[in-house]
């Protein structure tokens, strides 16, 4: 770790201080963490002992220890004071918030120093340093929406999302069958195999090359808007016409990058095929697909969240009762931003699960590119 | 294999490869290159024929030309009687790269089936080809692994397995032993010998050593550079069954000498 | 002058021609307003825009002002400039709708963002319910048009009496194959288009001082479109800054506003109010719009500083 | 890159052939097109027309059916001439600062897509550097980028009108229209950023191994390797995503117009078209914006080609 | 440069290398291979090394190690005195790759600057060293051009020179002359000679060449596969100064035999 990693202890201790000395609340000059009992004393011993370990033994495993316990209480004791100071936290609340914060990013840096390793140790880290992160991405939304009283129909704090969740699974789930499972893969898989298709066509004939291309390119950027409604002009209100829209807004990157792919193989391995006297065909699958799938794969991450993102805008121009787009449009206009959340929590979690799928099928099929070999 | 056959039967005992006033000429960023020029040369069927030459006088440029990889810009060419297009379709040559050009997607033994795939050849005359070819380039026990898992000397020793594994007629090789060590090179020229010696193959060969060229070939085309020319063709009459013990016969000291005048001479710095 | 931000429901149309005529002939400015009028659109929440502080005052239906103020957004009505409701259901005759008890098995078009409450509570008057099943009504998220009438895919759609239900005639439906169900009609009408503000703010004099005016200047710009129907149509064209809305459109709707406006003079019928109230009482259902009876939605201190009667 | 893929082995030509116009092809291919378009116009729109004559109570000859699909006023899909004339009518027909000139808004459109796409991009860069360089912003980043990015814009659009578009307007004291613009290009530049990033990155991890090792043997620093042998070597990714990008970024401004007051511009326009079911209006809208769009693409694409042919690299 | 230096001057006249029971094992998908096994070996500062051994025995694996490219799996090894990574981050070595690894889009006298522009050289100083080395190797002229546009065996000079170009103390080469022929080979060598006996270099070298390891170098270490060893390391007492003649002596045709014999053991096959 270098200078940057070591400033981080030191401001969280000089945070630290500042938690134990400074008044918890700005109304209450009196409440002071110190004398909020046993509990807070545990919090700041926690803390100042994380702080020593990782300042005198930067990388140890004691240090991560110790970091990960002080950095979940202090979350932990932040998020208990934070009902009895909403709307006037004072400066000790903030640093005691901030500190805690800092602790935990050095336990990201700590452990995203440690060396890729397999198998199970290497997984729980992969997902152990986004969770942390994404942990303390709610922690801080939790405390800035509470602390400063931020209406709840423009934002609501997690807690109260994770509550709706809860509650509303049967409609969540309901509204993921129509939207994603429904409209998103079939409009995903057309859309791609679309693109796919026209690119090796464009690709095999010139003449289509050149007149095919440019007017490929007009698709580039449908707009979701004009398209949305006239898909259910023609495909009715139910998720044929959702999928239609995400076939439209998946097709131009998949058709860009195959274009690119499929010309980014080495002159010397096309000198090979030939020599060879191989066809179209043989060099396509033999050599130019292979090559052009790290560009393929690129189309196909973008294009996971893309059709979720069309998908869901298309539903704001007709639908039936169901469905992600719908969920989200109706439950603005009644003022449920919760729901709304809790809505897009589920999809943000589709949409991430499904690019994890693309992108370790992309892992297992493209091992031989240097950006998985270094 | 059996396109080339049919090819070949209608010259049988003929030529190979006929060049006449053959030139080339790239053009670049700062200006044209000439690489050939001028060129004329005629190989017979069964002839072992090695371009030697100083580094960038046009040796590579040549086979490509002869594999109808590069389109010359002047003269007229002919392989096995047809235009070197023609010849290239009718899969009459293996062609083994300066560099080993091997897919790093596909295993060794993936690498060598490629040609044979394409050629349409059965499941099992695959596994024969590719299992025979790996061993005798003595890389047998490396099938599994991918190319960037070999040294250099072994993936180029791939990319020979899989152009013999074609089993062609005419074999073009650019410089394929250059990253050999001595041991594993004589090895291999006396197996290419014998394989030429069994199967009437022709070979053209680009190579730097000059024993080598000696060794092997029955025709040594000296080339300068340039721009790139044949400055002498060297005729050896060695036997075909000739062996390694030959290089200490004075004919062979000869030949070398004269070899290495012809090479001295398309250098610019005298030593 | 004393800057305002008004937060319309819709797009710049007829429907809001009063303010736009009261800006145009500076009626605003004669109060020493300085106004600015934002159109909305089918993706604005003019009730999270004034509660994130985007507006000073905003337009919207009662039933979704009622149903935010439940949410945490304390909206109160300081106007009504709407007397009537313009909502109503358009069916096709063909389908063999005649009257409301016909609708079992049918797919009715509804749209949603907030204007759902007052069908949701005639259904519930029905006894329909509305999640599709053989003894309720199918329904749909209505888009922008009315298209779905057009193309058979809905056997009723709603429209409003000033802006869709021309389209339908326009597409070349006649009257004679249309039946229509206004909600006024049916004893479900809710108040619509009112002014609504943040309660808070009303506690400071100089505000309620500042919004009568408003209210006043916005009434005589009714009053103007009212006298002068075709002048208006032309302010609300010269207003809109997508250059796409036809004068003989917007000439149609303001006729029909002028009908709902008629009868209003800003101040709020508390008769109306309770109405409205017990409407969306009786909607009930899972998701009822609102609970229970609400305290405090609306004010006549606006409307008496401003010496309306 | 078109040009390096006519260059597929299987179909070289002899070089006399290789550079034919551009203008044949896409006049053919635009003219088959055409042709789809009209066959699908009267198919769409026959049953509508039926209708429609049924209702005068005529019985239409063919003819006269083909003629009807062709020119209705509310058509499931106008034919092609019906939208050029509308085309016509808001284009030329119109002064350019006019409100109901297209071209006004398609310069609407367009200032707040480029600077969405300017902004986007390099957002993109930055977080793909990060990603690269950083191991800590890999594992904890990028997930929640990519999570970023299923959210749907549309559901965020008002939170980003309430609070960057009000802000903007209200407290700061922005102009109205430069609120929006920066609302709108805001929208983009969300959108537009993920192609770039997941590109670039890919892009930068791509040089070849002995590459990276000859940069290691110098102990050049980080910021040498990447100048000297990421950036280059990610050349064609940058671009291809840029070309993603662009595209991506004028559909965003479209749809941030939706939630800025949908006042003007070419989401505007197709908004108010619906709203009014006038079709061929929203064809009209659509097919700027996508004639916009392959303009935009195919300026990516021409600097791409530019910038490899300036590397060398154009074989 | 500077760096290097620096950590020069603190062990001048030292060693140079210091290997003690290294091992290296590569995972792959089909098992371990153990590339190098138990390597002791010394470097005194100044000396010429050369490996030797057949293809994949290990010399690359073993040359990266010392450039910190590699990561060994067991013993210890410094350079300079400190750890490989240590010296890699003061600039303490040149590399030459097996492969020529130009970046296709730096033109040839690019490619040469690379290095300077890393080391922060000024404009003239990077001119100076690009046209002298670029000289040295006969590449004058080529400068414009882009490395696809030359011959292999220009590549492979102009990544020569551009390890040269950066003048270190110490010299890692790995067949750098394997795709050049006999006649710019024996100019290389002389002038690599030259170069060495004037500045003090250490060079560490790969060859396949026989005659070339034992005109070069003060130490040959043969090596041997699977798993990659050291099997007899050579001291040759020539001066300094050795000109190409010494290659007919006997002392010279001895050490020849040897290298032979211990190379040939490392073959599985006999012939
Ligand atoms: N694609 C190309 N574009 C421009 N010039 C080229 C190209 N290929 C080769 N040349 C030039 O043509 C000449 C001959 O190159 P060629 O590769 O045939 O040499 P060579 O005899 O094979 O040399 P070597 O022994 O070093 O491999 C060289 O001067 C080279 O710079
Ligand atoms: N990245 C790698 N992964 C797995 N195995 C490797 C890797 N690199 C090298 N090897 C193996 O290590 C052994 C030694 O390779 P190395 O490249 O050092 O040989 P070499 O002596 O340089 O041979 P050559 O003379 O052919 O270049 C070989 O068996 C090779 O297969
Ligand atoms: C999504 C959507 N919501 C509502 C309307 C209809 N509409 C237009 S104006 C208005 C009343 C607002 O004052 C209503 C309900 C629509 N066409 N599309
Ligand atoms: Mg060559
Ligand atoms: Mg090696």
């Amino acid at each position: 770790m270098n200078a940057r990693g070591l400033l981080q202890p030191w401001l969280a201790f000089i945070g630290l201080f500042a938690a134990v000395s400074l008044p918890l609340d700005s109304l209450d000059p009196e409440r002071m963490l110190p004398r909020e009992g046993p509990l807070a004393w545990v919090v700041i011993v926690a803390m100042a002992a994380a702080l020593v370990a990782v300042i005198r033994a930067e990388r140890s495993g004691l240090a991560g220890v110790l970091l990960a316990i002080a950095a979940a209480l202090g979350g932990w004791f932040t998020l208990q004071l934070l009902p009895s100071v909403a709307g006037h936290a004072g400066p000790a609340f903030w640093a005691l918030f901030l500190t805690s914060w800092l602790l935990a990013w050095c336990l990201v840096s700590v452990l995203a120093a440690i060396p890729r390793q397999t198998g199970f140790d290497g997984a729980f880290l992969r997902i152990v340093v986004p969770l942390i992160f994404g942990v303390w991405l709610l922690i801080i939304w939790e405390v800035i929406v509470l602390a400063f009283k931020v209406p709840f129909v423009l934002i609501p704090p997690p807690s109260a999302i994770g509550a709706k969740l809860i509650t509303s699974i049967p409609i969540l789930a309901a509204d993921f069958r129509q939207t994603f499972l429904k409209a998103v893969i079939a409009g995903y898989a057309i859309g791609c195999a679309s693109g796919f298709l026209v690119a090796i066509l464009i690709d095999r004939v010139p003449f289509l090359q050149r007149g095919l291309l440019p007017i490929g390119n007009l698709v580039s950027a449908l707009p979701i808007v004009g398209i949305a409604p006239i898909m259910v002009m023609w495909f009715g209100f139910d998720w044929p016409s959702k999928a239609a829209v995400v076939v439209v807004s998946t097709f131009f990157p998949m058709l860009v990058n195959t274009v690119t792919g499929l010309a980014a193989s080495q002159p010397m391995s096309r000198d090979l095929m030939r020599t060879y006297a191989a066809n179209y065909w043989q060099t396509l699958f033999k050599l130019r697909l292979p090559e052009a799938m790290p560009f393929i794969f690129n189309a196909l991450k973008i294009n996971s969240t893309l059709a979720l993102i069309a998908a869901i805008v298309a539903e704001f121009f007709g639908t039936p009762i169901v469905g992600m787009g719908f969920r989200i449009s109706t439950e603005v206009g009644r003022m449920n931003i919760d729901m709304v959340w809790a809505e897009i929590a589920v999809a943000a979690l589709a949409g991430s699960v499904f690019y994890g799928v693309v992108a370790l099928i992309e892992r297992a099929a493209t091992f031989w590119h240097p950006s998985f070999r270094t | 294999m059996s396109d080339g056959e049919a090819a070949h039967a209608s010259t049988k005992e003929g030529t190979a490869i006929d060049i006449r006033g053959l030139s080339l000429t790239f053009e670049t960023n700062d200006g044209p290159v000439q690489a050939l020029s001028n060129i004329d040369l005629n190989v017979q069927r069964g002839e072992f024929v090695s371009f030697i030459g100083p580094s960038g006088c046009g040796k590579t440029t040549l086979l490509r030309v002869i594999a109808d990889l590069e389109q010359p810009t002047g003269g007229s060419i002919t392989v096995n009687g047809v235009s070197p297009e023609e010849a290239r379709l009718a899969r009459a040559y293996g062609y083994v790269f300066q560099a080993a050009a091997l897919y790093p997607w596909r295993t060794i033994a993936k690498n060598v089936a490629l040609p044979l795939e394409i050629m349409g050849l059965s499941r099992a005359e695959r596994e024969k080809r590719i299992a025979e070819n790996l061993a005798l380039v003595n890389l047998a026990g490396f099938e599994q692994k991918f190319p960037w898992q070999l040294s250099g000397g072994m993936q180029q020793r791939a990319s020979i397995a899989r152009a013999l594994a074609v089993e062609p007629d005419l074999l073009l090789m650019d410089e394929p032993f250059g990253a050999l060590d001595e041991i594993v090179r004589d090895h291999l020229n006396e197996q290419l010998l014998k394989l030429w010696a069994q199967t009437q193959k022709t070979v053209v060969f680009v190579t730097h050593s000059i024993p080598e060229a000696v060794f092997l070939s029955t025709k040594i085309v000296v080339m300068s550079p340039r721009p790139g020319r044949v400055t002498d063709i060297i005729e050896c009459g060695f036997p075909r069954d000739r062996t390694l013990d030959i290089r200490e016969t004075p004919e062979f000291l000869e030949i070398a000498a004269r070899v290495r005048h012809g090479l001295r001479a398309g250098h610019s710095y005298e030593d | 002058a004393d800057p305002i931000t008004f937060q319309l429901k819709w797009v710049t149309q007829a429907q809001f021609a009063g303010y736009y005529v009261a800006k145009a002939k500076g009626f605003y400015d004669e109060e020493g307003l300085d106004v600015t009028i934002k159109p909305g659109g089918p993706d604005i929440a003019p009730e999270q825009v004034i509660a994130g502080g985007g507006a000073d005052v905003i337009t919207t239906w009662m039933p979704a002002a009622l149903a935010s103020r439940e949410k945490g957004v304390p909206l109160v009505n300081i106007a009504q400039p709407f007397k009537k409701s313009g909502l109503m259901l358009t069916c096709r005759k063909e389908t063999g709708i005649s009257s409301p008890a016909d609708f079992k098995g049918k797919t009715l078009g509804v749209w949603f963002y907030g204007n759902e409450y007052p069908f949701l509570a005639w259904m519930a008057k029905l006894g329909l319910k509305t999640d599709g099943g053989p003894d309720g009504v199918t329904v749909l998220k209505q888009g922008f048009n009315v298209d779905p009438l057009i193309q058979k895919q809905a056997d009723c759609i709603s429209t409003m009496t000033y802006n869709e239900f021309g389209q339908v005639l326009d597409a070349g439906i006649p009257e004679s194959e249309l039946v229509v169900f206004k909600y006024e009609d049916q004893g479900v009408a809710t108040l619509e288009d009112g002014l609504y503000v943040m309660e808070e703010k009303l506690k400071d004099p100089a505000f309620v001082e500042k919004m009568a005016k408003f209210v006043k200047a916005s009434e005589k710009g009714w009053d103007y479109a009212r006298a002068n129907p075709d002048e208006a149509a032309k302010i609300v064209l010269d207003n809109d800054e997508t250059g796409a809305q036809t004068e003989a459109h917007q000439k149609f709707m303001i006729g029909e506003v002028n009908k709902l406006t008629e009868g209003s003079n800003g101040v709020l019928d508390e008769a109306d109010y309770k109405r409205t109230v017990t409407t969306l009482l009786s909607a009930g259902g899972e998701t009822p719009v609102i609970t229970k009876e609400p305290t405090g939605a609306w004010t006549h201190a606006v409307t008496d500083a401003a010496g309306l009667k | 890159m078109t040009a390096i893929a006519a260059k597929s082995p299987a179909l070289r030509k002899p070089r006399s052939l290789k550079k034919p116009g551009i203008l044949f092809p896409v006049l053919i291919v635009s003219l088959a097109l055409l042709a789809v378009w009209y066959v699908g116009a009267y198919f769409l729109n026959a049953q509508l027309a039926r209708d429609q004559f049924a209702r005068q109570k005529k019985e239409p000859t063919a003819q006269e059916l083909v003629a009807a699909t062709w020119a209705m006023d509310r058509p499931l899909l106008p034919a092609p001439h019906q939208v050029a004339v509308e085309l016509w009518k808001t284009t030329v027909d119109q002064s350019v600062t006019s409100k109901r000139s297209l071209v006004y808004h398609s310069w609407i459109t367009l200032s707040s897509t480029l600077a969405g796409f300017v902004s986007g991009t390099l957002l993109g860069i930055l977080l793909a550097i990060g990603i690269v360089h950083v191991s800590s912003l890999d594992k904890s980043l990028m997930p929640w980028i990519v999570a970023s990015q299923t959210i749907p814009i549309v559901a965020i659009a008002p939170m980003i009108v309430v609070v960057g578009y009000n802000l903007m307007n209200g407290q700061m004291g922005l102009s109205t229209d430069l609120s929006r613009f920066i609302a709108k290009a805001m929208i983009s530049t969300y959108l537009s950023f993920f192609p770039v990033t997941v590109g670039l990155v890919k892009g930068l991890r791509s040089p070849d191994p002995i590459h990276l090792d000859l940069m290691r043997t110098y102990s050049a620093s980080r910021a040498q390797t990447f100048w000297k042998l990421r950036l280059p070597a990610a050349m064609p990714y940058l671009f291809t995503s840029m070309q993603v990008a662009i595209a991506i970024s004028l559909v965003g401004a479209i749809v941030g117009e939706l939630p800025t007051g949908a006042s003007a511009g070419i989401g505007a326009r197709l908004l108010a078209g619906s709203y009014y079911g006038q079709t061929v209006q929203i064809w009209a809208a659509l097919l700027a914006a996508s004639i916009l769009a392959a303009l935009l693409v195919w300026m990516v694409s021409l600097g791409g080609r530019a910038v490899v042919k300036r590397m060398g690299m154009a074989r």
